[in-house]
């Protein structure tokens, strides 16, 4: 807590002002809103990288500043952190190249792209603070800057779902306010990390303390869509298909997860929550809504959507894996942070390159599109089979852990649980898969790929390429150091259990 | 009883006569009168207690106020009979109406 | 004996407040302001306050009183049809069934009732003595006048004083500010009405006089820059009505010196004081009496003047109405 | 690097073959080359190794059984991938046939050198959903529904699989495969765990009563896929079975048994099945559903402890070798009779005798020794009820003739092509008769104890020309023969069915599916409704919206606050308020 | 009091601003206009020194005419002062600069409302006046400067519905200062004395103090529209120009407010028990869910906004009950206090600054497109980006969304809610949170939605949208100075004689 760095601040820095200055620009500078977007996306992978490589030779980095008594705007960063900052920075990089593509010609890109880098802006700031408070701030903060990307197209439809995700974040978020508001009032500033706090506190408060995680985690419940709080979710994916990419895989779903993750781990403490049974209610709640996500996904026939409740689905798996208490389990609730993002971005991506190139968003017109849009659509199966959890895709990596997890904690109904998901997943991507690969299109389509055009923009079809490598070989390659499965395991080693 | 309290239960029958009328009386001049009679209560009650301990003079400070109080409330009336004759003028009420 | 009267005196007031509020006519209303103002004035007398009661005479009474016959040509003198037609039976004026005999109206009389019981006991236990006469006489000498009403209007609580002028001048502009935005409004002959000027005539010289005395001798007895004011104010309104328009035909910049004359001679007094390194409004000892005295005239003028545009004011909405 | 070239070289001629422009050849001997790697590891004994890197850290080992396993594999492969290149010259979806042959090949060849749970499974995931991409390939709709069939079953026993492997690599505490059995042996789930893997992997072995899938999935494939799919990617359900059961070091009589007598249901039953089946490739399907019945009884017998797993295991991969081949070469043959013509069709009826007797175990064929293999060790297990297993065994030799005999009739009804032809795949096909079943009695295959405990001294070469033996075998399969013929010639017996199946492939899968056409319809619509239901139940947002966006609302809130605005209520309010602030505070 | 530095800058904070008023009656409409502007500046400025002043010296007093209390008048500028002093230059500043060019813009024709100027110093003298001022008389004067100020500037558009809702609020402020002058009297009657620290100490319990103190809480809440007493509010404010809509909304409710806090926390310690601040509380609680349903359910811009401050005043009646302990807590122990207050202060400023720019954003707005309907939100985004950031930034203040000023209120607010263990005020809070959200969400989904009908948007002066974005911005500005803004307030001596005796529990024995 000694040094005070302004790092942790300069990457949230590089996000923000290139956004601020982009909401300044005039709508036909292009160039510069390109220039300024990528600027910024790389200057924070880069920094990111630098910062990550700094904590692991040992180096520490901690902004502090006080807002108010007791109401302290920190910084810190540790494993988890940088684990999730790199994650999203590493994918609004990609987000952004395709967001440039996808938008283009579009109405309101200053717009658009400004509150993109301010949802990412929030997204590292969850991912780098260090306490309840900071945590709380950019949690709020994203569901601000994701409200106008929600509502970018500006139809009645996107208004309206506008509205509803709006209901359900700030809601969240107020009830979110309350609980932080009463842990500091209970048990004074958190800092991630200082369970201790919690757990000299809990014979003294058990009851105050019970209902203020439950509301804490009501908040965050929202936002990773658990049922019953998942309303949102599938609603907003009316928006611009790499807002939905961004709000599936990285910010706003993944912003619930990763906050269930510190109350969990860092706040609680996996002793204390395990005693007073916070785990198993929030187990079955996360059982509940990875199974039913996943028949309300079976239902849907628009493309999207489907996807959408694949994500309530997927997140608990998360929540899941957090709820059980064991390394490896947790292992896998903190990979599939990653793991999940590198598949569902994949899978709206294709979406996207889909519905912008032919125009199809239902599913039933899915038929024959693998062969017009191959790598695409073998992008978006290769993330398919990993959701379902197939090896050796990123997905199977996650549940493989999470299974073994269950079954060494002796959960077994858990992993009757991950079997029924697994079943249900393949029951509603594999007939898109199918649909794409081995149906004949239901009538003659306009040949758009001739030979030697790529099937899509490249900017459309560079990043969707990439995610799926991505997904692809972060399982392939699991065991490799510095794969996500190799430092999920070593955040969990070194910070939880050991 | 003494003087000053007939005088300050007096002065507190008039704030509330006063307090009545502004909540019941309809007409504009009639809710500014009703302020009037009000604040003339609290004068009164003022100057009530000036007079109880009269040395050589009674207190001052509550005269001196309530003549400050006066031209207060005078000002404030008048401004408010401005007001009302002007919606008069404008709209032909003289009374508050329900507002949609 | 003096309790009979003070009694008698206080039912009457009371009386009057109540019929004020309950006389179904608005003249009936204006009327008995008018007596209202002179009862209460008599119980400042009977309660040693006499420069209050000149105020009370001369402002609330008075002045206000003029006022509102002012305003009762704007407005029916009597509930006319006009209103019952336009405006059922709730909220005018209605003769047949006041106010306070709608279900609310009951609930709340009755709580004015509670409340009034209520006010009654605060008031009753309030202690026998109190109050910061001693305060005052010790300090009178210092003060530079023998009146102690005017010492503290002036010396120990100028502060609240000068203030006060800002509202009389406030309360200028709030007029202002709802008839337009016009500072003085064009003056629009009206016929000469002889029995009027022969009041005028009579009383202007008579008035001013009265003033000069009050305020002159306000310093040692009752009176001040207050009372002075409203009689001179008075010499104005009647000029206006008599088709005199004094404040049309002086120059502009010059009515307005009038005007701020009093608040803005007091605040620069102030302010000299304050760069002296005394407090604001902190006299010299020996001066004290003297600059009370320019405050007092100054302030008077300007009261009065500020006054009689108020009248104007008030009087042009009407005009404006007429056309 | 050899370990990775027989993953990789695969995979590479996948996405090679899908650029070869159409009507090349060449994409025949880019697959068959792919398998030269495994055919390399198959016949040379190469030390295992790990990879750190791959998945959850890999080990990359054989044995013996597996070995001869992987030869078998590699082996028909190879042979399939060169019949696929001229077999599909023409077919359009050419390229994407031998992408996914390249796909499964590697994941084929990949679960067998896999030595670890998560390598293994992965490999064993891409050969299952890889294969797909064979059965669906005539895009017919019985191909599509077939391959459809075989998709559910296949993630059926991919769930059973993920779980039983869960539970394993918990109680072993390792991701080795190697550790699984004594870990199963040592515990008390050991038995549930090993059901649920014999669930898992008896969809991919076809065992009863999970084989429904089969008789349609490989008849709706190309041939050289059919000859793959019953020749070698069945053998990895056999592999993942062995992976799990802990041989000789438990005596599980319930399961034991279990496997026994489902083994011999499957021998049995599938043979009598398949007879009345006109199509040759189904035919062939209900024969190899009877033999990896026999194969199922093999193991099973492993389970009741008395046997050591250093004998049965190489045992069953040398009958699973044998049937491999001589499967292969029967589904391949399939295409055979339309195309060759003349003088080559001796030939090819030689090699379908050949292939039909060694399924059967003839008398000098590798079936004559591996079905003795099986013999032995039924006579030296104390299985109770081995005596009468010992007499179904013997018993099975005729029904199995008479399944192929029937194929061979069904075959020989296809009308030959006039002239001296042969088209350009019956080359691989002859070369893989030439690697047909006797490979199964080399020494290089052989492992050592075994030979000695079933031969002796003597060597099997004296085995193998064992008269007695050789003449039991001929009698039994004649008598299926026999019987197949006389029916034949007498036409008031022949109740062979020549145009349409009597019963249809897949029997009881029909009947499941009618069943569950009958419970799916009601229950789709029940599901729909309750969906729609879950649809129109308002969120807690919806009913906000219900109440904020409705004119009752607004209406009465305007009118509540007209009312607070109105100066008798102020008054109220006033005196409501003064009075219990009073009252509290006196 | 005595041994504190007096200074001048009480008395010229009063007095200039006054003296400004006075000069700009001399001047030509146009002129009047900019040397409005460059007063108004100046007193900023000079706020801005005083406050420094206090930062650097500490309390200061000015004794007017050099006569101490209880005969004389005492100003004193403490911390407290100071912030509202400070806040209502900063937020004052802004306005001014808002009016000279709309007003200039609404009425070109007589050179744009010059009555504005003098009225809008004299009320800021009023309001510094009031934030100075520690006697009970002279609070009533300022007041009614005030008062008469803000009707004034309330009816200066002329229009019926202005001057309807304006005699409605002159009579209610009228109203609501005869009862504090009751209040006052009664006061004086008992105690002899008008001095606030002096009453404090003097003030004994019995029916007389007890109805004072509720005549005078009750004239107060009556003036800062307290609920039910909220009456008045919405007519007025929603029907006045922009910046005075603003200038009322933001800076003259909180006078009351003001007063309230000083009047309870200082000199009521006898009079009041649990339960009455319970009462306040309670007040508080149904004005933050009954204003904020209200504006939600307005469909006019101005209403909506002027609702709004309904609620938000709520908020600050709710801080009442934290402050006054239950019998038996001592105040060593009532850990909640400094949080509870300055909080409330805070909120106060934070509120003052969104207030004011969404109000400031609403006129643009309106004189965009010519009227007041919720409706003519639609496509704001799209046409009008500085204000549509202006009110979406002015709006998450309001509902206290990080990191907004709002925020740092509401999170004080809070925790002194949760740690005097009064959690039945966190439902409100959370309610009126999600209220708050819900109308400025339901403006900015307009905003966001495409237009209707084609109804263009005038242009607007450029300045205007800058100042009002400006303000917004300042609203989350402010939290970077917020730790040392609280630690000012709780480390300076303010209630001095007041808290401390509340506090300690001393008076508390009557419950």
């Amino acid at each position: 807590m000694e040094t005070t760095s302004f790092l942790p601040l300069l990457i949230l820095i590089s996000s923000l002002v290139p956004g601020i200055m982009i909401l300044l620009l005039r709508e036909e500078q292009f160039a510069m809103r390109t220039f300024l977007n990528l600027f910024g996306a790389v200057a924070k992978v880069a920094l990111v990288g630098w910062v990550f490589a700094g904590y692991l030779s040992g180096e520490e980095y901690n902004f502090i500043f006080r807002l108010a008594p007791d109401l302290t705007f920190a910084l810190r960063l540790d494993a988890l952190g940088l684990f999730f900052a790199a994650l999203s920075s590493a994918l609004w990089l990609i987000t952004t190249l395709y967001a440039i593509g996808y938008l283009e010609g579009g109405l309101h890109r200053n717009r658009f792209f400004a509150f993109f880098s301010l949802c990412v802006t929030a997204s590292t700031g969850i991912a780098l603070s260090g306490n309840v408070i900071t945590f709380f701030i950019f949690y709020e903060f994203l569901t601000l800057s994701t409200y106008p990307l929600v509502v970018h197209k500006g139809t009645d439809e996107a208004v309206a779902a506008g509205r509803t995700y709006l209901w359900y974040t700030i809601g969240g978020g107020t009830i979110l306010f309350l609980g932080v508001v009463g842990l500091y009032a209970v048990a004074g500033p958190i800092y991630f990390g200082q369970t201790e706090i919690i757990a000299s506190l809990i014979s003294e408060y058990p009851t105050q303390l019970t209902i203020l995680f439950f509301l804490v985690l009501a908040g965050l419940g929202v936002k990773a869509a658990i049922f019953p709080l998942h309303g949102w979710l599938p609603v907003s994916m009316v928006a611009p298909a790499p807002v939905s990419a961004l709000l599936h895989a990285v910010a706003v779903v993944k912003a619930g997860a990763f906050g269930i993750v510190r109350l969990v781990y860092d706040v609680y403490g996996i002793g204390v929550a395990e005693e007073m049974n916070f785990l198993s209610v929030l187990a079955v709640f996360a059982a509940f809504t990875i199974i039913y996500g996943s028949v309300r996904a079976l239902y849907q026939n628009d493309f999207k959507k489907r996807l959408a409740y694949s994500t309530v689905s997927q997140i608990s798996y998360i929540a899941l894996g957090v709820a059980i208490p064991g390394a490896l389990t947790s292992t896998g609730a903190i990979v599939h942070l990653v793991h999940q993002g590198l598949m569902k971005i994949t899978m709206f991506f294709a979406a996207g390159n889909v519905a912008e190139t032919y125009g199809h968003k239902k599913i039933s017109e899915l038929n024959g599109i693998g062969r017009r849009m191959p790598l695409t659509m073998g992008a978006f199966t290769i993330a398919a089979f990993g959701m379902i959890g197939v090896p050796p895709v990123a997905g199977f990596i996650s549940k493989w852990y999470l299974g073994l997890g269950a079954v060494e904690a002796g959960s077994y109904w858990v992993v009757l649980v991950f079997l029924a998901s697994s079943a249900l997943n393949a029951a509603y991507f594999l007939p898109i898969v199918y649909r794409a690969w081995f149906c004949e299109p239901d009538h003659e389509v306009v040949e758009r790929l001739r030979s030697g055009r790529l099937e899509t923009q490249a900017l459309l079809l560079i990043p969707v390429v990439v995610t799926g490598i991505l997904s692809l070989t972060s399982g392939l390659f699991a065991a490799v150091t510095g794969s996500p499965l190799s430092i999920a395991r070593e955040i969990i080693e070194k910070f939880y259990l050991l | 009883m003494e003087t000053y309290q007939i005088y300050s239960i007096t002065s507190g029958v008039l704030f509330v006569i006063g307090m009545g009328g502004v909540f019941l009386s309809k007409h504009f001049i009639k809710k500014i009168i009703a302020t009037i009679i009000m604040g003339s209560g609290v004068f009164l009650a003022f100057v009530s207690f000036a007079e109880r301990d009269a040395l050589s003079f009674a207190d001052p400070v509550p005269q001196a106020l309530v003549i400050t109080g006066i031209v207060v409330a005078v000002a404030s009336a008048a401004f408010a009979l401005a007001l009302a004759r002007r919606i008069y003028q404008l709209t032909g009420e003289e009374s508050f109406t329900i507002e949609k | 004996m003096s309790v009979l009267i003070d009694s008698l005196l206080a039912i009457l007031i009371v009386y009057l407040a109540l019929q004020c509020l309950l006389a179904p006519r608005l003249t009936q209303t204006v009327f008995l302001f008018f007596a209202f103002g002179l009862a209460l004035a008599l119980a400042w007398v009977r309660l040693g306050a006499v420069d209050v009661a000149i105020t009370e005479a001369a402002i609330a009474s008075g002045f206000l009183g003029v006022l509102f016959l002012d305003a009762l040509r704007d407005f029916s003198f009597i509930t006319s049809g006009k209103q019952e037609s336009s405006d059922a039976a709730n909220h005018s004026v209605s003769k047949k069934k006041p106010a306070f005999l709608s279900l609310p109206g009951v609930v709340l009389v009755l709580g004015l009732g509670l409340f009034l019981l209520i006010t009654l006991e605060a008031v009753w236990k309030v202690p026998e003595s109190g109050g910061l006469t001693a305060a005052t006489e010790a300090l009178l000498p210092e003060s530079g006048v023998e009146n102690p009403v005017t010492a503290v209007l002036l010396n120990f609580r100028a502060y609240d004083t000068w203030l006060e002028m800002g509202v009389i001048l406030l309360g200028l502009l709030a007029v202002m500010a709802v008839g337009g935005i016009k500072i003085f409004p064009v003056h629009r002959k009206t016929p000469e009405d002889p029995v009027l000027q022969q009041v005028i005539l009579f009383f202007t010289p008579i008035l001013f006089l009265f003033g000069a005395f009050l305020l002159y001798f306000g310093k040692n007895g009752p009176g001040g820059a207050f009372q002075a004011a409203v009689l001179w104010g008075a010499i104005g309104i009647l000029l206006h009505l008599g088709g005199r328009p004094v404040l049309t035909v002086i120059p502009r910049w010059l009515s307005q010196l009038l005007l701020i004359m009093g608040i803005g001679f007091f605040l620069m007094l102030g302010f000299l004081l304050l760069a002296g390194g005394a407090s604001l409004f902190e006299y010299p000892p020996s001066y004290a009496g003297v600059l009370i005295l320019i405050i007092e005239t100054l302030a008077a003028i300007s009261i009065a003047v500020t006054l009689v545009s108020v009248f104007v004011h008030l009087n042009q909405l009407n005009k404006e109405e007429s056309n | 690097m050899i370990w990775f070239l027989t993953i990789v070289l695969p995979l590479l001629a996948a996405f090679f073959a899908v650029f070869l422009p159409a009507g090349r050849r060449g994409s025949g001997f880019i697959l068959a080359g792919a398998a030269l790697p495994a055919l390399w590891l198959g016949l040379v004994e190469v030390s295992g190794v790990t990879a750190p890197w791959f998945l959850m850290e890999s080990h990359f080992s054989l044995d013996t059984p597996r070995r001869i396993i992987l030869l078998l594999t590699a082996i028909l492969w190879a042979t399939a991938g060169l019949f696929s290149g001229s077999y599909l010259k023409d077919d359009a979806r050419r390229g994407e046939f031998s992408f996914y042959f390249g796909l499964t090949m590697a994941g084929n060849f990949g679960l067998l050198i896999s030595a670890d749970v998560a390598s293994f499974y992965t490999f064993f995931a891409l050969m299952t959903f890889a294969s797909y991409g064979l059965v669906i390939h005539s895009r017919t709709p019985s191909a599509r529904r077939a391959a459809n069939i075989y998709l559910v079953m296949a993630i059926i026993g991919e769930l059973f699989l993920i779980t039983a492997l869960y539970l394993a690599v918990e109680s072993a505490g390792s991701m080795l495969l190697a550790d699984i059995p004594p870990a199963l042996a040592e515990s008390p789930d050991g038995p549930f765990i090993f059901l649920l893997g014999l669930i898992g992997f008896g969809v991919k072995v076809g065992a009863i009563p999970l084989y429904f899938w089969l008789p349609l999935a490989h008849p709706a494939a190309p041939a050289p896929a059919s000859a793959v799919l019953s020749g070698a990617m069945i053998k990895a359900g056999l592999v993942g079975w062995m992976h799990l059961a802990p041989v000789g070091l438990v005596e599980w009589t319930f399961l034991s048994l279990l496997m026994v007598s489902l083994g011999f249901t499957a021998v049995f039953g599938a043979a009598i099945y398949g007879l009345t089946q006109v199509d040759p490739k189904a035919n062939l399907a209900y024969s190899s559903i009877s033999q990896m019945g026999v194969m199922t009884v093999l193991l099973g017998i492993g389970l009741y402890g008395d046997i050591p797993p250093e004998l049965l295991l190489p045992a069953i991969a040398l009958y699973a070798f044998n049937h491999g081949t001589a499967k292969a070469l029967l589904f391949m043959g399939t295409a055979l009779p339309a195309k060759v013509g003349g003088a080559w069709r001796i030939l090819m009826w030689v090699g379908l005798g050949l292939g039909v007797l060694s399924i059967a175990g003839g008398p000098l064929t590798g079936g004559l020794w591996t079905k003795s293999l099986v013999k032995t060790f039924l006579g030296e297990t104390s299985l109770p009820g081995a005596q009468t297993f010992m007499l179904l065994l013997k018993l099975s030799a005729v029904t199995t003739a008479l399944l192929l005999s029937r194929f061979l009739h069904l075959l020989y009804r296809i009308k030959a092509p006039s002239g001296n032809v042969a088209p350009a795949f019956f080359l691989p096909w002859v070369l893989l008769l030439l690697a047909g079943g006797w490979w199964t009695m080399s020494p290089g295959l052989l492992p050592g104890e075994l030979l000695s405990h079933i031969s002796g001294a003597k060597g099997i070469m004296d085995f193998f020309m064992n008269l007695q033996k050789n003449w039991t075998a001929f009698w039994t399969i004649s008598i299926g023969v026999i019987i197949m013929a006389f029916t034949l010639k007498f036409t008031h017996l022949n109740v062979w069915p020549t145009k349409k199946p009597s019963l249809p492939p897949g029997d009881f899968i029909h009947l499941i599916l009618f069943a569950g056409a009958a419970v799916a319809k009601p229950l789709r619509k029940g599901i729909s409704l309750l969906e729609s239901g879950i649809q129109s139940i308002p969120g807690p947002e919806k009913i906000f919206y219900i109440i904020s966006d409705s004119k009752r609302t607004s209406r009465i809130s305007s009118a509540a606050e007209a009312l607070l605005r109105r100066w008798e209520f102020v008054g109220i309010g006033f005196f409501i308020f003064f009075l219990i602030l009073f009252l509290v505070l006196r | 009091m005595t041994g504190l530095p007096t200074s001048p800058l009480p008395a010229l904070l009063v007095g200039f601003p006054i003296l400004l008023a006075i000069l700009t009656l001399f001047f030509r409409p146009g002129v009047k206009a900019l040397v409005g502007l460059a007063g108004c500046l100046l007193t900023a400025l000079l706020a801005f020194i005083a406050f420094v002043e206090v930062t650097q010296r500490g309390t200061v007093i000015h004794t007017p005419g050099g006569w101490d209390p209880p005969l004389g008048i005492l100003l004193r500028m403490d911390a407290l002062a100071a912030v509202f002093i400070g806040m209502t230059a900063l937020v004052g500043g802004f306005i001014s600069l808002y009016a000279w060019r709309y007003l200039r813009a609404q009425d070109p024709a007589t050179g744009g409302y010059p009555l504005f100027w003098p009225l809008w110093l004299f009320l800021w003298a009023g309001l510094n006046g009031l934030f100075l001022s520690n006697d009970l008389f002279n609070l009533f004067v300022t007041i009614e400067v005030i008062s008469i100020c803000a009707v004034a500037l309330a009816v200066l558009s002329g229009k019926a519905g202005a001057l309807k809702a304006g005699l409605r609020y002159l009579l209610a402020a009228i109203t609501g200062s005869m009862a504090y002058l009751f209040g006052v009297a009664l006061l004086y009657g008992s105690t002899g004395t008008l001095d606030l620290d002096h009453l404090g100490q003097v003030l004994e319990p019995g029916t007389t103090t007890t109805f004072a103190l509720l005549v005078v809480t009750l004239g107060l809440l009556i003036k800062m529209a307290g609920f039910p007493f909220h009456f008045w509010l919405p007519p007025a404010h929603s029907n006045a120009l922009a910046p005075v809509s603003a200038l009322l909304s933001a800076l003259v409710v909180k006078g009351a407010f003001y007063i309230l806090l000083r009047l309870w926390m200082e000199v009521f310690g006898v009079g009041i028990t649990y339960a009455a601040g319970q009462l306040i509380g309670l007040a508080g609680a149904i004005a933050v869910i009954w204003g904020s349903w209200q504006a939600f359910m307005q469909t006019s811009l101005k209403l909506l906004v002027a609702h709004s401050s309904v609620a938000q005043l709520g908020y600050l009646l709710m801080i009442f009950p934290l402050l006054i302990l239950p019998p038996g807590v001592t105040a060593d122990s009532a850990d909640w206090l400094s949080v509870t207050w300055t909080g409330g202060v805070y909120q106060v400023i934070s509120h003052a600054i969104a207030k004011a720019s969404f109000f400031l954003s609403a006129g643009i707005v309106i004189m965009a497109v010519g009227h007041d309907r919720i409706e003519s939100l639609r496509d704001l985004v799209g046409n009008m980006r500085i204000t549509s950031m202006a009110i979406g930034l002015a709006g998450v203040s309001l509902i206290g969304l990080p990191p907004s000023g709002g925020f740092v209120g509401k999170w004080m607010l809070l925790k002194g809610i949760l740690l005097s263990g009064q959690w039945w005020w966190a439902p409100v809070v959370v309610a009126g949170s999600l209220l708050t959200a819900g109308y400025v969400f339901m403006l900015l989904r307009l905003a966001f939605a495409p237009a209707r009908e084609k109804e263009p948007f005038r242009p607007v002066p450029k300045t205007l949208e800058v100042v009002a974005l400006l303000l917004a911005v300042s609203s989350f500005l402010i939290v970077f100075p917020a730790d040392y803004l609280i630690q000012f307030l709780e480390n300076s001596e303010i209630f001095g004689s007041g808290i401390e005796a509340v506090l300690k529990g001393g008076f508390y024995g009557n419950d």
